[in-house]
């Protein structure tokens, strides 16, 4: 997994490329998300739409990381989701959990 | 067109990064049988759970144990068996993913996935010991 | 670099098609561990040789006898077993193929190949029958 | 393996992509080789430049097909050879046996 990190009006994006699964890409993912909240980020924007897969592990790093934000009274929203990926997040019941957005200035703006 | 002869056992290390080693075999047999994308894609998901539960859970990331990988095919159904050298469990004892208070759980949705995402999903414990988890799904002809 | 951890087994059925199979485990280990693509080749190459034996002299295609590939490093040298349930052979009663008789042979190269590829070819009788090829390789840290 | 057939100045070009490996690429070349000189071929120009693996099945191949062609008076060249190819043609001292051409039209010139 890759994670590239950018910022507007507030709003730190991570876009995220390849794999979010057990072991390596949910650390990773953890890791990007600290780095940004411990720069002073409150609300995040989760770029999914090159990621290829995701398991059990990265949804639950995905959900560990909308507590967090959420509790430290930021928001945290996807943009980009592959249908592969929503019908994981489908399957239990998450899809709900999150707010998605497939345009970036309209993702931006709702903040 | 899915001839029984398409199988192979795989022993892996208990290492997360080994998962993707399964995967690479896997994907390969499955594309030879004619089992299109999404499909591959969902059951390498459910054997991507089953081999990290195995690592996890079973073996507890012992370098000494192996996760064991059996593929099959019998007639026109995909049969997949995961076994690790842990201490078995309760699949009954555990709770449901889907449950109000378990939502927003940073874990404990493996064993839903793979049941989602395959037709059949079996535990038992192998004579030998440890877990062996049975995945079976029947394949579309090409 | 070279943890002792990566290592990992397979057994396929007597198939020309599996050798695929193996070829992309082990090209997919050996990049993991770091190994330059011109030094996969090699030892891709070298495997193939041996399992193809298994397969067609050893096995003699034979599909429910299976081909056993075992993969290790060892302090720097990626050692791989390749086992067949063969009759065995003797492999000093094999003719030259660099002799001036053998060389438009349309066969008869394997053996050559893996010596070449690899730095050290050890062919055995396995305790369970069959012959067991082991093809070590030192390989440089990346 | 794939392979394609062309036809120039009465030589017939064979262009291999992909692996002559035992049981798949070596029957394919025995095959395409076949149905050439069926189809009246006499020399032979085989394309080696998308060829990414031969085993020792697909050296035993190019060397029969070398020795029927010689056999029924025609002749068998290779254009482009890749490295990796060539090192297996040298490590069985057969590189010598073929003669090796980087440019079509010297090649086809040359029979
Ligand atoms: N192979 C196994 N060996 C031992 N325990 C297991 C095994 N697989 C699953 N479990 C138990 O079942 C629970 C639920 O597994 P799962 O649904 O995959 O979620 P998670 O792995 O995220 O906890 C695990 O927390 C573990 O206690
Ligand atoms: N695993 C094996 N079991 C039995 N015989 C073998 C095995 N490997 C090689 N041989 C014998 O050694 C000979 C030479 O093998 P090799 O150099 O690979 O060339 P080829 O396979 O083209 O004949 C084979 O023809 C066969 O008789």
């Amino acid at each position: 997994m890759k994670v590239t990190a950018r910022h507007h009006d507030g709003v730190t994006i991570l876009e995220l490329k390849g794999k979010i699964t057990i072991g390596v890409g949910d650390v990773q993912l953890r890791e990007a998300v600290t780095e940004a909240l411990q720069a002073g980020a409150k609300n995040i924007l989760l770029d999914l739409g090159a990621v290829t897969t995701v398991d059990s592990s990265g949804v639950g790093e995905l959900v560990s990381t909308y507590t967090t934000v959420t509790n430290r009274g930021g928001k945290l929203k996807i943009l980009n989701l592959p249908s592969r990926v929503a019908d994981v997040l489908q399957i239990t019941q998450l899809i709900t959990v999150f707010e998605v957005f497939d345009n970036e200035a309209e993702a931006l703006a709702s903040f | 067109m899915y001839s029984e002869r398409h199988e192979f056992h795989l022993s892996i290390g208990s290492r997360f990064e080994n998962i993707d080693l399964v995967q690479v075999v896997l994907n390969d047999t499955l594309e030879a049988l004619g089992v299109e994308e999404g499909e591959r894609h969902r059951i390498d998901l459910a054997v991507r759970e089953a081999v990290a539960n195995a690592v996890k859970h079973g073996n507890a990331q012992d370098p000494d144990k192996k996760v064991h990988v059996d593929f099959g095919v019998e007639g026109g159904t995909v049969v997949i068996r995961v076994r690790d050298e842990g201490a078995g469990f309760d699949p009954q004892a555990v709770a449901d993913p889907l449950d109000e208070s378990q939502k927003l759980s940073p874990d404990g949705r493996g064993l839903l996935y793979m049941r989602r995402l395959m037709d059949e999903v079996t535990h038992m414990e192998h004579p030998a010991g440890g877990t062996e988890v049975m995945l079976k799904k029947r394949i579309a002809s090409a």
